[in-house]
């Protein structure tokens, strides 16, 4: 593997070089958590924006439309009018709710989503936290979120709310398993749940080809099962619009809403960043075999700009997904995960295990 | 066995159809010249209605103020909810007999809804309809309007 | 003060003022919560510990399993308005009475008993291959045999958690 | 292992916290409570295990598998407890435990 | 397909005391109250005539009486026929129901009952469709509203 | 008048003396920064609520759709419930029935909160003014309107045309004085 | 290092979320009437509490979903190390796959996978 | 809340959920409402609530002259406001005994067919919205303006139109008129397979609507369920052929059966129909014959007293116009049977048991306009 050019752990080196110069260890510690923090504050609330102004264009060009373009260029101010809107928008509280959890719930929602992303490796060297635990604890983290949906329904007192919550509840539940085990088949191929050394074992090919067809299941069933766990089309039974109004969030106006929704858009980065990562190599460039000229071309990409190409496609298809198809019904919703879904990723387990023990993958 | 092979075919009929639509979703992702949005305010200048649109009953004036209205009332008679009141004048003509003429053709754009039996019944076409559509106000009273305009008068020739 | 320190030190207030909120809450759902966070500040104790698996395992089965079961039976069976009555004076009297004895004797106990010191042997770290070859050793140290029980166990719970989930559904099958 | 932190103060919290449950289980009646009150039981039962590995054996990783085994079980045990308890609250309406003597038929 | 002949002759077999008006656009009867469902049971069961469906209900208000109107077609033939009962009856007015026979006619019955205030004896669920418990009854000719309803 | 909306002059909108009205009565004196800054949020990101009653809902639902597309205005966000909606469209007739609902949703809609009437039946009552007995002679008997679209059924285009006047009068308002703002004159 | 940083982003997180809430109580309009606190139900006031006695089907799933949770758990260790034990993982695995498969076959011949 | 009701529901003596779906509703287009009574997730039964939107027509029309009912009964079902015109002016012809001239009878079918076409786009639309696939909205809307664009360019306004007249039309059409449905069908033509990629052939579709929402042919005709959703069931109901009228008797059509019953069924019978309006359009585009847009009227109509009864095939079922006059020039009662009134009352039967997601599908497959029912 020729080195990449773009490396962030010199970068990040050099700061904490520069740092150490000016204090002491315990005040270098302290001024880079705190540089760390505002960075990601900064970085996941443009997120947010950006995802939700993208997912307008998105649609709005499947559709034969042009979406927003009046709010700035090609309207992309738009998400930011949307947030100055809601920053000053009247929160309402609800009587006979239980006022505690119901702002508990944005919190829990939001906590969740952050801490998982946290783990993200969106550059060489330029990740914030480096589990050799990395792929069970941002499933772990996540799984946390539904504590969120399933508060937000039962405080607001709403009929809508609580069936909505309920739904999600039972529906991320369940697709959480798919999540886990088809990330358990890169775990098996790789041998290491270390997000960074799960990119490294793509040096040479990304899993998706270098693990035949069991990849590939394991792919799709990621694909499909986190989509599910975010609550996105064709999976958003929590909030069916055509059934539910609004689903568990009914009840919430303002600021609080807007933390569910940034936490949907968040999530679903989220997903799709693993899902880079795991399945698709990460920051890692693509390399084809042997083609050493094609490789070094490959090669002076920056790293960073390979994270979110590939993030970014995964979260097209995502939105592709939602814009297509019509909605499940919830039963319909549990039978594809148990019947579908569970059965095949664990027999693509044993597959993979097969595989591996006889060494067919590269 | 059989419901085994169903399995199979079903998920797998199902795959290809759900790819089928995300073809027809994808095809249009990237021809975005299937565009069809027309931009409103920024093609105002080549926004051009039809020319039957009816945007609202207007009375044409020709360059001399004069319109073609007698006040005859039937308009008003025809309206089914009542959108036009006439308000007329009884004034001495020339040969001095009293005669009816319009003073105040009041129309309640606010209520009209564009059915047309006051154009196609006006005896003298004294109405058209107008092609201006952009009516919003802040103030409900700006969509009364009264049609003839301020010292206007009758059209001699249309008398006939 | 480390940064460690203050952080157990916080982790402990939290896990003890909420698990004694979860137990004196008048509002279940509220109980429930409460328990939430005791059960990911002990999460952040393992964390702490640098049994990051642990903590993780924490994480998916207690927070995201159990208390999610725990919610959703919770809204099954109460209202958002149930309050539950204060508990019999007997019964508090006698609760408070065991654990205040209890814990006064378990500490007595702890403060006085000799822990050493100083560990000499060297660590085994908590990563993934020391976990997973253990898991599966066959050797002194391996685990394979509750491994494989443990499956059973979860065959054993499903088998019964369904047999007595749906004998109840079966006499109101008509609902 | 903490620098900074002996044992035992880990194992007064963990004390603590058993009695807590221990506390609650005797107080509540309310079945659900009451399995929350396990729960916190359990709880302190782990912390024990993994303090006492980290702190007196970080050579082996007895007590680390012994909590993680612990965990499992305890999904079991409330997976389980669940159905019963919503079971009864089909049957009684409720989820008291003085009512549920009436089960005895 | 029957013609108007042959459907008179199979009404005045039921109910004798049917009067047939001359000239009218369909082929009308005009039967007593209280033979109605006795009729339409008949009509409908009958092979030949096989009026199974209803095609509307409704009622006008003729000042001195109501006449309740039954518009019936045969899925099969495609004959219409029209029934008529009339209710002399203003202050309490009230019919049979023939929510038994053609279900849908619980539905325009409500409708009748809302607009005209004709009670149908035996209906399932006689509430008003459209209005408030309280209103009048809009459609009958002596309905005055002076609050809700400008008149031009 | 400082008060600018994209592509399109300030002459070429109508009933400008209204607007005029309302902010000189509002004393609107001078903007501040932070109040253009707000107007300009809240102005270009009104999401309505869907609530259509009959045939001028259709054409609501025509102006969302690909031809005339509402959301490059950024309302195309539909929010079913009213906690989440800033404006309310009411599309068509509102009978006596339904005022009491009409009512309710507007009362649960959070502050600031704007109402559309879009068409002749909710302006009047439109065709629907005499000889009924059920309907509304027009919404703002039940709850204020800030703007009005007459039509029946308005084009798509009006429509657009009626929200840019009601970012207008967004943008005249007063977040800082609040008691003063344009709304509260009318 | 990696602790603290957990805990940095809990903070960050309960900054965001708290100081945009509490900015947003502090500054935004408000107005009182009593619908307003009422919960919405399509413009119709409620009728009875809201409160579903759901079925079986909820919870169920919940049930199956954490003891399947729990096999999860186990499944992580053995991923990471089935490279390097091999053949005797393989079947260590197979036989947990085959009880846990008992399992999954029992649940749905029994139709607990059954929406009711 | 009081603690009966606590009591009550805690303990479980009131098992009932009631949940309104509607007035304000996405799922309901318009102002219905429903009262359902759910079991988890399943209803139990269905309460339709009705009179949100009703306008009194019926008895506006008392007060006014025939020529100005037209423009009320636009209103009624606006999706065929031709339609519904038509079927005035045809009772108002056929009480006054007046013979139209071919070339209205053509162009009133031409209309009534692009209406038909117009709506059933829209419903489609609509209904794959009310099953979460959002983008079948933006298609169904963007094939629809293409008609709407004809309807512009000859009657100035795209929905509510009062174009046809008691006599005849209100003026003669657009030259282009013939151009633009050539041009349209030709369009159509090719969009049409899409509706198919899109949502007929998907396998969450299929799992949506089949078996959802059984109606019996029985149960069909007697709650007098016609149109579209009537023929779903087995019911050839069609007007237009049990009864031609205006040019129906010369062009050559299928009527569109489905036997399942169930909401794919009503869905299918749309879809169908969209192709069967298609090639009437494409019969008579070419042949409308010249002569006077109107026939000859005395200026104040008049029906002679009597009562008068016309059946026409509106999109969503049968319309039927009742007409008593005194011989005034106002009706002395005027009623209408409107198509969704009846479909509306079906849905109790045809959704009990089945999940709530479902009551979106159905009352979507039955493509209900309120104020239709209402009036
Ligand atoms: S506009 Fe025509 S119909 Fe009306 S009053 Fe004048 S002349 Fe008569
Ligand atoms: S177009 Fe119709 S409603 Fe409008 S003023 Fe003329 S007659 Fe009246
Ligand atoms: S204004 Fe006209 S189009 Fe709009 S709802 Fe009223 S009648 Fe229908």
């Amino acid at each position: 593997m020729t080195p990449n050019l773009y490396d962030f752990s010199t970068l990040t080196g050099a700061i904490h070089e520069w740092l150490s110069g000016m204090m002491s260890p315990g005040w270098v510690t302290f001024t880079e958590l705190v540089l760390i923090g505002l960075l990601f504050l900064l970085f996941f609330a443009l997120l947010g924006l950006f995802l939700v102004y993208l997912e307008r264009k998105v649609c709005a060009i499947i559709q034969n439309r042009v979406g927003p373009n009046r709010v700035g260029k090609w309207g992309l101010l738009q998400t930011i009018a949307d947030l100055i809107k809601l920053l000053i928008k009247e929160l309402i509280p609800i009587r006979k709710s239980d006022k505690f959890l119901f702002n508990l719930a944005p919190f829990i929602v939001i906590i969740a989503s952050l801490m998982a992303m946290a783990a993200l490796p969106f550059a060489k060297g330029l990740q914030a936290i480096d589990f050799n635990i990395g792929v069970f604890y941002v499933m772990a983290v996540s799984s946390l979120g539904v504590v969120g949906i399933l508060l937000a329904g039962w405080s607001s007192n709403s009929k809508y709310s609580l069936i909505g919550a309920m739904r999600s509840g039972a529906q991320i539940v369940s697709y959480e398993l798919s999540v886990g085990l088809s990330l358990l088949a890169i775990v098996v191929f790789s041998g290491s749940m270390q997000l960074s050394t799960i990119i490294e074992s793509q040096a040479d090919g990304w899993w998706l080809f270098k693990g035949h067809i069991p990849a590939f299941i394991a792919f799709i069933v990621f694909l499909i099962a986190s989509t599910a766990e975010i609550n996105r089309g064709p999976f958003d039974l929590a909030e069916a619009e055509s059934e539910l109004t609004a689903g568990f969030h009914t009840e919430y106006s303002g600021i609080k809403f807007a933390f569910f929704f940034l936490a949907e858009y968040i999530n679903m980065f989220i997903v799709a960043a693993i899902a880079a990562t795991v399945f698709l190599g990460g920051w890692m460039p693509l390399h084809i075999g042997n083609w050493e000229g094609f490789n070094q071309v490959m090669d002076f990409i920056p790293s960073i700009v390979w994270f979110f190409v590939k993030t970014f496609f995964i979260i097209y298809v995502i939105m592709w997904f939602k814009w297509t198809f019509p909605r499940l019904r919830i039963d319909q919703l549990l039978t594809l995960e148990w019947k579908y879904l569970l059965p095949v990723s664990l027999v693509n387990i044993v597959l993979i295990a097969f595989l591996v023990l006889m060494g067919w993958h590269f | 066995m059989n419901s085994i092979s169903k399995y199979f075919k079903d998920m797998f009929g199902g795959i290809s159809s759900l790819w089928a639509g995300m073809r027809v979703t994808g095809k249009y992702f990237v021809s975005p010249r299937a565009i069809v949005t027309q931009q409103y305010p920024e093609n105002r200048a080549t926004l051009k209605m039809e020319e039957r649109f009816k945007g609202e009953i207007i009375m044409p004036h020709d360059e001399n103020n004069l319109h073609a209205c007698t006040g005859c009332g039937i308009c008003e008679m025809n309206c089914p909810n009542g959108s036009i009141e006439i308000i007329t004048n009884r004034v001495p003509n020339a040969e001095g007999k009293m005669e009816r003429i319009i003073d105040k053709h009041i129309y309640h754009l606010s209520m009209c809804t564009f059915c047309g039996l006051c154009v196609k019944t006006c005896p003298s076409d004294a109405l058209a309809f107008g092609q201006k559509f952009e009516h919003a106000v802040f103030d409900r009273s700006k969509l009364t309007k009264v049609l003839n305009q301020p010292g206007s008068s009758l059209r001699k020739e249309a008398k006939k | 003060m480390s940064f460690n320190i203050i952080m157990f030190y916080l982790f402990s207030a939290i896990i003890l003022v909420f698990s004694l909120l979860t137990i004196t809450s008048r509002r279940i759902l509220r109980a429930a919560v409460y328990l939430l966070f005791v059960l990911i500040a002990t999460a952040g104790l393992y964390f702490l510990l640098e049994y990051q698996f642990m903590a993780a395992v924490q994480l998916t089965l207690y927070a995201g399993g159990i208390v999610v079961l725990i919610i959703f039976s919770i809204l099954l069976t109460h209202h958002i308005s149930h309050r539950f009555k204060h508990p019999d004076l007997t019964k508090m009297i006698m609760g408070i009475a065991v654990a205040v004895v209890g814990s006064a004797l378990t500490i007595y106990t702890i403060l006085t008993y000799p822990f050493p010191q100083t560990i000499t042997v060297t660590e085994l770290p908590a990563t993934m291959e020391n976990i997973g070859m253990q898991l599966l050793g066959v050797e002194k140290n391996g685990y394979v045999l509750p491994f494989e029980l443990i499956s059973i166990l979860l065959l054993a719970a499903m088998v019964a958690a369904i047999i007595v989930a749906k004998k109840g559904n079966d006499k109101n099958a008509e609902i | 292992m903490i620098e900074g932190i002996p044992i035992q103060h880990f194992l007064i919290v963990s004390t603590i916290m058993f009695f807590i449950g221990i506390a609650g289980f005797i107080m509540r009646r309310n079945l659900i409570t009451i399995l929350m009150a396990i729960e916190l039981i359990l709880n302190s039962v782990n912390i024990n295990f993994v303090i006492f590995n980290r702190y007196l054996y970080p050579d082996q990783l007895q007590g680390h598998f012994f909590a993680i085994f612990v965990v499992g079980i305890a999904a079991a045990e409330a997976s389980v407890a669940i159905a019963l308890i919503i079971n009864i609250y089909r049957k009684l309406k409720n989820i008291d435990v003085e009512n549920v003597n009436e089960l005895r038929y | 397909m029957l013609s108007r002949e042959e459907l008179t002759e199979i009404i005045r077999g039921i109910v004798p005391e049917a009067e047939f008006p001359e000239g009218t656009q369909l082929t009308e009867a005009i039967v007593p109250a209280g033979k109605l469902v006795e009729l339409t049971e008949k009509l409908k069961a009958d092979k030949q005539s096989a009026f199974d469906y209803l095609i509307s209900h409704t009622a006008v208000d003729f000042n001195t009486h109501f006449m309740a109107v039954y518009h019936l077609t045969s899925t099969q033939h495609h004959h219409l026929l029209v029934v008529k009962v009339k209710i002399e009856e203003r202050e309490n007015p009230e019919i049979d129901t023939l929510a038994k026979v053609y279900p849908t006619s619980e539905f325009f019955e409500r409708e009748v009952f809302d607009l005209f205030g004709i009670r149908y004896k035996n209906h399932p669920n006689l509430k008003r469709l459209f209005l408030e418990d309280d209103y009048g009854y809009p459609l009958r000719k002596d309905f005055k509203d002076e609050v809700n309803m400008i008149e031009r | 008048m400082g008060i600018k909306i994209k592509s399109m002059k300030y002459e070429d909108f109508g009933d400008n003396e209204s607007l005029e009205l309302l902010n000189t009565l509002g004393d609107r004196v001078f903007m501040t920064t932070v109040d253009n800054l707000i107007n300009w949020g809240r102005s270009n990101s009104v999401w309505p609520l869907t609530f259509a009653t009959s045939c001028c809902g259709i054409e609501m639902m025509a102006a969302g759709a690909s031809r005339h597309d509402f959301s490059r205005f950024g309302i195309e966000v539909y929010r079913a419930s009213p906690r989440q909606a800033d404006v309310i469209v009411v599309a068509g007739t509102i009978v006596n029935k339904m005022v009491p609902v009409l009512k309710r949703l507007y009362d649960q809609m959070p502050e600031p909160k704007y109402v559309i009437a879009m068409g002749a039946c909710a302006v009047s009552g439109g065709p629907f003014f005499y000889n009924t007995y059920s309907v509304v002679r027009g919404v703002d008997h039940v709850i204020p309107v800030d703007v009005y679209i007459p039509g029946c059924p308005p084009r798509p285009e009006a429509l657009l045309y009626g929200v840019m006047q009601l970012q207008r009068k967004i943008k005249g308002e007063s977040f800082l004085k609040p008691g003063e703002n344009a709304n509260s004159i009318l | 290092m990696e602790s603290q940083s957990l805990i940095l982003f809990f903070v960050i997180a309960l900054v965001l979320v708290g100081g945009a809430i509490a900015f947003s109580m502090l500054i935004a309009p408000s107005s009182f009437n009593p619908a307003k606190s009422e919960p919405y139900e399509c413009g119709i006031p409620t009728e009875g509490p809201a409160w579903i006695q759901f079925n079986v089907g909820y919870y169920l799933f919940a049930i199956i979903y954490l003891i399947f949770d729990v096999e999860t758990v186990f499944l992580f260790p053995w991923g990471v190390v089935m490279k390097q034990i091999g053949m005797r993982a393989f079947i260590e695995i197979i036989i947990f796959f085959f009880v846990l498969g008992l399992g999954l076959l029992y649940a749905w011949k029994k139709r607990a996978l059954k929406w009711v | 809340m009081t603690e009966e009701i606590i009591k009550d529901v805690i303990i479980g003596e009131s098992e009932d959920y009631i949940i309104n779906v509607g007035p304000q509703h996405p799922s309901t287009h318009g102002v219905l409402r429903f009262e359902v009574c759910l079991q988890g997730e399943t209803v139990k039964y269905l309460i339709p609530h009705i009179g949100y939107i009703h306008r009194g027509i019926e008895k506006m029309c008392e007060a006014i002259t025939y020529p100005q009912i037209i423009h009320l009964t636009d209103r009624m079902d606006y999706l065929s406001a031709h339609i519904n015109n038509e079927a005035v002016c045809l009772c108002v012809e056929n009480a006054l005994q007046v013979e139209v001239p071919e070339r209205v009878k053509y162009i009133r079918t031409i209309l009534a067919e692009l209406n038909r076409l117009a709506s059933h786009q829209l419903w489609w639309s609509a209904f794959g919205m009310d099953l979460g696939a959002l983008t079948t909205f933006f298609y169904g809307l963007r094939d629809r303006e293409k008609i709407l664009d004809i309807f512009e360019e000859s009657f100035g306004s795209r929905l509510l139109h009062s174009f046809v007249m008691p006599g005849g039309l209100m003026h003669d059409v657009h030259p282009n008129f013939q151009k633009g449905i050539k041009e349209f069908i030709k369009y159509f033509r090719k969009k049409l397979p899409e509706y198919d990629q899109l949502l007929t052939g998907n396998v969450i579709f299929h799992q949506r609507a089949k078996g959802i929402g059984l109606m019996s042919k029985e149960t069909a005709i007697a709650y007098g369920v016609t149109g579209p959703s009537g023929r779903g069931s087995g019911w050839s109901c069609d007007i237009r052929k049990i009864a031609p009228y205006s040019a129906y008797d010369k062009v050559q059509f299928n009527e569109c059966l489905e036997t399942e019953g169930d909401t794919f069924a009503r869905y299918q019978v749309r879809m169908r129909e969209m192709h069967e309006s298609l090639s009437i359009l494409e019969q008579l585009v070419d042949n409308i014959p010249e002569g006077d847009y109107t026939a000859k009227m005395k200026p104040i109509i008049k029906l002679p007293a009597g009562e008068f009864f016309q059946r026409v095939e509106t999109a969503r079922g049968e319309l039927a116009v009742y007409i008593v006059s005194d011989g005034n020039k106002s009706p002395y009662r005027i009623k209408f049977r409107t198509p969704n009134f009846s479909n509306l009352f079906v849905m109790n039967t045809i959704t009990s048991g089945y999940k709530i997601a479902d009551l979106v599908a159905v009352s979507g497959s039955l493509d209900l306009v309120i104020p239709d029912i209402d009036r």
